[in-house]
């Protein structure tokens, strides 16, 4: 069994099922009776070549940093985290709770009073599946597939009964006050003169930016990160080491949960001002795809959300652009997932028999 | 070499047909070559041994027979005809049945539901049933071969599970039945029964192969031997016309020298006192049932016995890892329990290191660099620490110093710990324990699946541990590791210490009694 | 409650839970071969849309079944490649599936007909229609029988009764024949199914296959019996809870059809609070309804009510070791 | 170019939304013009769509549903100098029209319309989102229906509590099923995309139902009663119109601008006697001249005819 040299193995993989989920993509788009390429022209447009485009391809970008990074560092243990999306949810009401609760002077002050919230109400709803896997071994996948549906119920009670105001019809929370609202990049000396709009992107996309740096820090620098890691790829052996598998399950998920929480910074507080049903909008589900994407490190995360964010803001366009249904997004979603996460061996077999054809045949090896 | 020669080379005259012919089977998993150019030949009605160390090809070269795994090159015959075996569905039809090292048995089944599995006449499971259980009446009677055929296989013993398995293959009308390492989980006793049962069978014309590394089951059973060595077929003899020095020299590939250089032991104070250690598994069975001892500094206490007998229970208790009740008392201090508060890091603040028995699931984290392994256990340690933060510096060049002194190869800090051979992942291992001093080590199995030199090596660490005045706790399944290192032996069935003895006053037979089970009084 | 609202309530209940019984069963075949398949979803999305596109096309419901089951064995055959051939992780390529099925169908839905995802609605033999079971008039008056009989047991499409049939057929297929001793061995422990002769790939391919089969007949259901078309997500979830509904009848047959019954009664309790409101005498919020086969499934997994051991070996691919 | 956006249920709801796009289509087809569209998919996708579209230089930019007013409010401030119009719901922006209409008006007619078909005296009505403006065709529902027959029972039941709630054939279809088993036999389904469900099963166990917003009548020949209209489309159709001129400021459309009304034609008239048509086309008379005023449940939240 020959190996990949570790660059085809970091760099060649991933692209190389991109590429596949790409052709796939584009053949769906021919047998729907439409032009790929026409197709990857709008979404180049709409997406990258105008300040608007790149607002919402950043947007996008904050909120997939942060459902990624939920994955990576569950992944890291060991545990499958899908449930971001629910995670994410919760995130939403934390930050909703917050910003009504109090009058804010200054949205710094609400920012940080918010990434708290968010990130406690995202662990706390990673806490109960991270909970009954360390302790009563029940597999977080499911449950965490179940929590997704729990949360969205539990918020629809709440929007419906409870948070929404007097007198309002659709199912939301109140407006925050104004001095909650995060400048967004075109509020921002200097990127103002590029973004001259308002645009979505705003100064979460530097805690974005920050959880990427503390999360690699988290992972390859401190002795829990150690920890994480040693007890993702054996537990048994972590056992012997004297990591406690049941403390390093729910810190590992509640940092996990606490990550996907945060993305409501983005997308509650940032960009609708209110809480409103389905907040996440499937983020918690395109972190999985990211995440395996960036092949779990929060620099290929990084680089990873923004070909996501690209790919789904340009998707918006195709949807109101042309003919093709925004659920194209989806689809490539789904088979970069399928390529990145299930079938990266069949992808490394290929690329192994690639590279056999350009290495001469070693002899006499034993 | 003394002995007749036999086989594709130099077949006697008289000889029946071979039952089995293997013709240059080669093998190679990625770089490693597991067979090289093996011929062996097993005649008709006849119980024909095949030995050789951890990591020869044995399992490999059987699995190829089995159709387990497809040779790169080579040729099977079967009673004189060449035969494809592409999987065990072929080697089945070809009359051949084999009992794994580790047994393949549907758990939650009952023993009828796992012989006729892959067997059963027709679509429909009733008709299937009725005949093996007629056929399993007969084949216990036939062959001291009694189980209970509704009995779950989780419920049944080792011993009993084993023979379903003997079962399954003669069920499916085996000519010739290839057993790996069947004796390895089985007490002397048990063992005995065993080879009665393949008496009976050869006596009924059918061919067995026995894998095993253990020399006197192969004079005791069998009427031929093959020996293997790193892959390659050394030779086949007459069991009869052999001994053991010679089989063990083949085996080796030179003289062995089973004596460890010691000096006698000076114990000093107590450093360990263990009394009623009690453990219990994930079912709640009761593993270890009471187990009291002590160690003093400067002394080796050697722990013998069959696997399985609750050695690992006692390791793993006193490792901090699996929970327990009784006292352990360590320089005089009662130290808390596993599943009371204790684990493997209080165990290391308290001055106890400890070598697994298994180094590739326990020891080391296999995806990890050598330097990151180095810390592994110890990787809240001071010294290791700048801040918050891990001190990677520090870490890698205390890797690169401790692979000087244990001489690793290659002495690469950033090689991922599965890149390196099982001997120097071992010294990994060893070189991460001792070098941190304890009062106390508990070692494990310290040289399963090392080459003779990296053997040495290690067991002249311990031996300097014990000098440097430490006390050790030695578990090892090797009779001849336990014998050489130790200071005093004590033998390990069922959860008990079966009683202690001075390694130059007792000899394996002795010790081999009291690993089944009997008291030392009468043995 | 009167008798006569229980007895509609426990009518919905049927129609209700008739596509989960069928997800659920196709899950359990797939599951007790080893093979983890929370994948169910999409091939139920995927069978929604092929029976309703070809339904409308012929105008025959039969050949919208066949379209559906068709289309679902694809996405059952790719995850069988990935999980079986390439070894790839279960639980990743069944959620890559669901994406893929999600995205996919409205596509296909909507480049054919441009109704926004939808296929045109159905009409007379395009759908499975309610069939009247025998002597219902004769028996309606026998008190509290004939109005059951009548009500409920009667009136249903020929799918719904299938639901049933597939229920029995499956506990003789797994526990009486040659086929369901593998699979319940292969699940358990492939190397014992290898050694014994038998080819654990096969096996597996075969069970995937079945799931493929049986989420083409939930799918159809759905959109040619239980409705008249193709919508978007029409399935709503439908997979999971019939997952859930596995996980809760630790995936043996019979406790699974009362499972799948059970979650249906949910559903259909769903639809009216208002009855639920009268029964229990506080209003109840809808969501808790829609939550409570999530929590009791939730509640299952955690062990406080029964512990369910999936079969030992799934999840894993198989790796020959001696 | 003109620009509209449908609320979640989409465009092809047979219902609301698709009321609005048949006026889009109404205006291409008589101008020429072309005009662009989105569909919702989701809640949180309104603001992005809303300043897409007003980005893209769209004039005017329409938009169906209520649930569009909170975005709005805050978009139209962005966009100062495009126009907006959005149905059903108030907001009250210089740049802005408001269109709203009396639905109670036309729910009463189609009442009166079910009493009179109704052979048990029981008849039905399944709202979707259960917010104040479908309680409001209710209401007006159950006024006309007690206006024939003040003994009627009238079975209400609501699809949900969030926007999913308009596109759930599944649970209309569940829903009528029950309602007929409390005796129903005419059903008003005022549920956007959920109503393809209710009319289904109406049609599917043998009673009458009763479409809305656009004309339904044609879906089941012979088993729609009727369709209370809403003329979204003349609303959409009269937006794009006006083009950038558009006027702000509220427009109610009542049965007096035949803003609402009631639909007749081949596939539901061997259903509507002479009878019933004298006596609604007598109280939308009544009702034109302010002779009757329907009550509006909008107007205090309560409702004299029916309990929900
Ligand atoms: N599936 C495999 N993949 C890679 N290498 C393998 C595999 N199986 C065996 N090997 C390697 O082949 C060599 C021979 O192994 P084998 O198991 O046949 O030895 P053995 O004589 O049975 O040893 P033991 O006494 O420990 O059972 C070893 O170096 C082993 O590591
Ligand atoms: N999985 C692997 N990947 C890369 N290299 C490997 C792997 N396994 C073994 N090697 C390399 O192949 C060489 C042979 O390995 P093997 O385990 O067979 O050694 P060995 O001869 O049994 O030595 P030892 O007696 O020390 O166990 C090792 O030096 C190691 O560097
Ligand atoms: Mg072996
Ligand atoms: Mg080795």
């Amino acid at each position: 069994m020959d190996r990949l040299p570790r660059w085809a193995d970091v760099v060649l993989v991933p692209l190389v099922s991109l590429l596949f989920a790409a052709i796939l993509s584009a053949l769906v788009i021919l047998a729907i009776g439409q032009d790929p390429w026409e197709a990857l022209k709008v979404m180049v447009e709409g997406a990258l070549l105008s300040a608007y485009g790149w607002g919402y391809t950043l947007y996008y970008t904050t909120s997939f940093i942060f459902t990624a990074l939920a994955v990576v560092v569950a992944f890291h243990a060991g545990l499958f985290n899908i449930g971001g999306e629910g995670q994410a949810q919760l995130g939403g009401l934390g930050v909703a709770l917050v910003c009504l609760a109090l009058p804010w002077p200054h949205w710094t002050i609400a920012l940080l009073a918010a990434v708290t919230g968010a990130a406690l109400f995202g662990a706390a709803w990673a806490a109960i599946p991270a909970w009954l896997q360390a302790k009563r071994g029940s597999h977080i996948v499911i449950t965490t597939i179940m929590f997704n549906y729990i949360a969205s119920a539990l918020i629809v009670y709440l929007l419906v009964d409870v948070l929404r105001p007097t007198g309002q019809m659709d199912p939301a929370t109140a407006r925050f006050p104004e001095t909650t609202h995060l400048p967004t990049l075109n509020d921002i000396p200097g990127l103002n003169l590029f973004f001259e709009k308002k645009v979505p992107a705003n100064v979460s996309l530097f805690v974005a930016l920050a959880a990427c740096w503390l999360v690699w820090l988290l992972l390859w620098r401190t002795p829990l990160g150690y920890q994480i890691r040693a007890f993702g790829k054996s537990q048994a052996a972590a056992r012997y080491a004297g990591i406690n598998p049941v403390k390093i399950t729910m810190i590992a998920m509640l940092i996990s949960g606490g990550l996907a929480g945060m993305m409501a910074i983005n997308n509650v507080m940032g960009e609708a001002g209110r809480l409103v049903q389905n907040s996440s909008e499937g983020a918690g589900f395109i972190g999985i795809a990211v995440a395996l994407m960036g092949r779990n490190h929060p620099f290929g995360v990084l680089l990873a959300a923004v070909l996501f964010g690209f790919l789904y803001q340009g998707g918006a366009e195709l949807g109101l652009w042309t003919s093709i249904p925004i659920e194209l997004r989806i689809v490539v979603q789904g088979l970069v997932i399928l390529f990145t996460g299930a079938l990266d061996m069949m992808v490394r077999m290929m690329l192994v028999w690639v590279f056999g054809l350009f290495r001469p045949r070693r002899v006499g090896v034993a | 070499m003394a002995g007749t020669r036999i086989g594709a080379e130099g077949r006697p005259a008289t000889a029946a047909p071979f039952a089995i012919e293997l013709k240059g089977i080669s093998k190679a998993f990625g770089p490693v070559q597991a067979n090289k150019d093996i011929s062996i030949a097993v005649p008709k009605g006849t119980i024909h041994g095949i030995i050789g160390e951890n990591g020869a090809g044995k399992s490999t070269l059987m699995s190829i027979l089995y159709g387990f795994y497809r040779a790169d090159s080579g040729s099977i015959w079967i009673d004189g005809r060449e035969t494809a075996i592409p999987d065990s569905q072929s080697a089945i039809r070809a009359g051949i049945g084999m009992v794994f090292q580790h047994f393949k048995l549907v758990q939650n089944f009952t023993v009828l539901e796992n012989v006729i599995l892959g067997a059963e006449d027709g679509p429909m499971l009733r008709g299937s049933i009725a005949k093996a259980r007629q056929e399993l009446e007969r084949l216990a009677r036939d062959y001291e071969l009694d189980v209970d055929p509704d009995a779950l296989i989780e419920d049944l013993s080792v011993g009993h599970q084993q023979r379903v398995e003997i079962l399954k293959a003669l069920y499916r009308q085996a000519e010739i039945l290839i057993l790996d390492e069947p004796t390895g989980v089985l007490t002397p006793a048990e063992a005995d029964h065993l080879f009665r049962i393949l008496k009976g069978l050869k006596d009924q014309g059918k061919t067995v192969i026995l894998i095993t590394h253990k020399l006197r089951e192969i004079m005791e059973a069998t009427d031929n031997v093959s020996v293997m060595r790193r892959g390659t077929m050394v030779g086949t003899v007459k069991t009869a016309e052999t001994s053991p020095e010679e089989l063990a020299e083949l085996m080796v590939g030179r003289k062995v020298l089973l004596e460890v250089e010691k000096t006698p032991a000076v114990p000093g104070k107590v450093v360990l006192a263990v009394e009623n250690l009690r453990v219990k598994d994930e079912h709640g069975v009761e593993r270890l049932k009471g187990v009291s001892f002590e160690i003093r500094a400067g002394e080796i206490l050697g722990i013998a016995g069959v696997a399985g007998n609750g050695q690992s229970e006692l390791l793993e208790a006193l490792g901090g890892i699996a929970a327990a009740t009784g006292r352990i008392v360590l320089n005089g201090t009662e130290l808390a329990l596993a599943g009371h508060g204790a684990d493997g890091q209080s165990r290391r603040a308290a001055g106890i290191a400890h070598v697994p028995e298994d180094r590739q699931h326990l020891g080391l984290i296999m995806d990890f660099a050598a330097w990151e392994n180095v810390a592994f256990g110890y990787h809240n340690a001071p010294e290791y620490r700048k801040g918050l933060l891990a001190d990677n510096a520090a870490l890698r060049a205390d890797c690169a110093k401790k692979m000087e002194t244990f001489d690793v190869r290659p002495p690469i800090p950033t090689l991922a710990a599965k890149n390196f051979s099982g001997g120097n992942q071992q010294k990994i291992v060893v070189a991460r324990e001792i070098e941190r001093n304890p009062d106390l080590l508990l070692v494990g199995q310290p040289t399963r699946g090392v080459d003779i030199g990296a053997i040495e090596f290690i067991h002249k660490q311990i031996v300097a541990l014990r000098d440097a005045g430490k006390a050790i706790l030695l578990v090892s399944v090797e009779l001849d590791e336990i014998m050489s290192l130790s200071d005093r032996i004590a033998v390990m069935f069922d959860g008990r210490l079966m009683g202690f003895r001075d390694p130059d006053k007792t000899d394996e037979r002795e010790l081999g009694l009291l690993m089944a089970g009997m008291s030392g009084e009468a043995a | 409650m009167d008798y006569a609202t229980l007895l509609q309530l426990l009518d919905s209940t049927l129609r209700l839970g008739t596509p989960l019984i069928f997800a659920c069963i196709a899950g359990l075949y797939s599951e007790r071969s080893g093979i983890f398949d929370i994948g169910l979803e999409g091939k139920m999305l995927v069978a929604a849309m092929c029976s309703g596109t070809f339904a409308f096309y012929s105008g025959s419901a039969w050949i919208g079944l066949m379209a559906g089951i068709a289309g679902s064995l694809v996405f059952a055959l790719i995850h069988g490649v990935t999980s079986i051939t390439f070894r790839g992780n279960q639980l990743i390529s069944g959620v890559a599936l669901n994406f893929v099925a999600s995205g996919i169908t409205v596509l296909t839905a909507q480049s054919l007909f441009g109704q926004g995802g939808r296929t045109p609605p159905l009409t007379g033999a395009a759908r499975f229609n309610e069939i009247t079971l025998p002597f219902v008039e004769a028996l309606r008056p026998v008190p509290v029988i004939g109005p059951l009989y009548a009500e409920v047991i009667s009136g249903h499409s020929i799918l719904v009764y299938a639901a049933f049939a597939v229920v029995a057929l499956t506990w003789w297929v797994l526990f009486r024949t040659r086929y369901g001793l593998r699979l319940r061995a292969v699940g358990e422990n492939p190397a014992a199914v290898d050694t014994a002769g038998v080819s654990v790939k096969g096996l597996r391919f075969s069970a995937v296959l079945i799931t493929g089969v049986l989420c083409g007949f939930a799918g159809a259901y759905m959109a040619t019996a239980l409705q008249a078309g193709f919508g978007k997500e029409m399935t709503a979830g439908r997979g999971y809870i019939a997952l859930a509904a596995l996980i809760f009848a630790k995936w043996r047959p019979w406790p699974a059809l009362w499972a799948c019954l059970l979650f249906g009664f949910f559903q259909a309790l769903a639809l009216r609070p208002d009855i639920v409101e009268a029964v229990v005498r506080v209003k109840v919020p809808v969501p808790a309804l829609d939550a409570l086969p999530y929590i009791l499934t939730v509640l299952v997994l955690a062990g406080f009510v029964g512990k369910a051991i999936p079969p030992r070996a799934g999840g894993e691919p198989y790796v020959k070791e001696r | 170019d003109p620009a509209i956006i449908y609320d979640l249920g989409g465009k092809f709801d047979k219902s609301f939304n698709e009321a609005a796009f048949n006026g889009a289509e109404r205006w291409a087809k008589e101008t020429g013009g072309t005009f662009k569209e989105l569909e919702m998919q989701s809640e949180a996708q309104r603001e992005q769509a809303l300043r897409r579209l007003a980005e893209s230089g769209a004039n005017p930019v329409v938009m169906t549903g209520f649930a569009f007013g909170d975005v709005l409010d805050k978009v139209a401030r962005d966009f100062p100098d495009t126009k907006f119009a959005i149905i059903d719901m108030v907001v009250e922006q210089p740049n802005v029209k408001s269109v709203v209409f009396n639905e109670h008006e036309g729910s009463y007619l189609v009442g009166m319309m079910a009493a009179m078909a109704s052979k048990t005296g029981t008849v039905g009505f399944i709202g979707g989102m259960d917010i104040p403006l479908i309680r409001k065709f209710g209401c007006g529902y159950a006024e006309g229906v007690k206006a024939v027959n003040p003994d009627a029972k009238i079975v209400v039941n609501f699809t949900g509590t969030t926007p999913a709630a308009w596109n759930d054939p599944v649970k209309g279809a569940e829903l009528a099923k029950g309602q007929k088993a409390q005796g129903a036999d005419v059903i008003y389904a005022a549920a956007g995309g959920t109503g393809v469900g209710v009319l289904q099963a109406a049609a599917d166990e043998g009673i009458l139902s009763i479409g809305v917003d656009s004309n339904q009548n044609y879906m089941h020949p012979g088993k729609v009663l009727t369709s209370m209209l809403k003329r979204v489309d003349n609303a959409v159709y009269e937006a794009f119109k006006e083009g950038p001129e558009l006027k702000p400021g509220i427009t109610v459309m009542g049965l007096a601008n035949d803003g609402v009304g009631y639909a007749l034609d081949d596939n539901n008239k061997p259903l509507v006697t002479q009878e019933m048509l004298d006596a609604v086309n007598a109280a939308a008379g009544k009702i034109k001249a302010g002779e009757l005023t329907v009550h509006d449940y909008m107007s205090d939240n309560a409702c004299p005819a029916v309990a929900f």
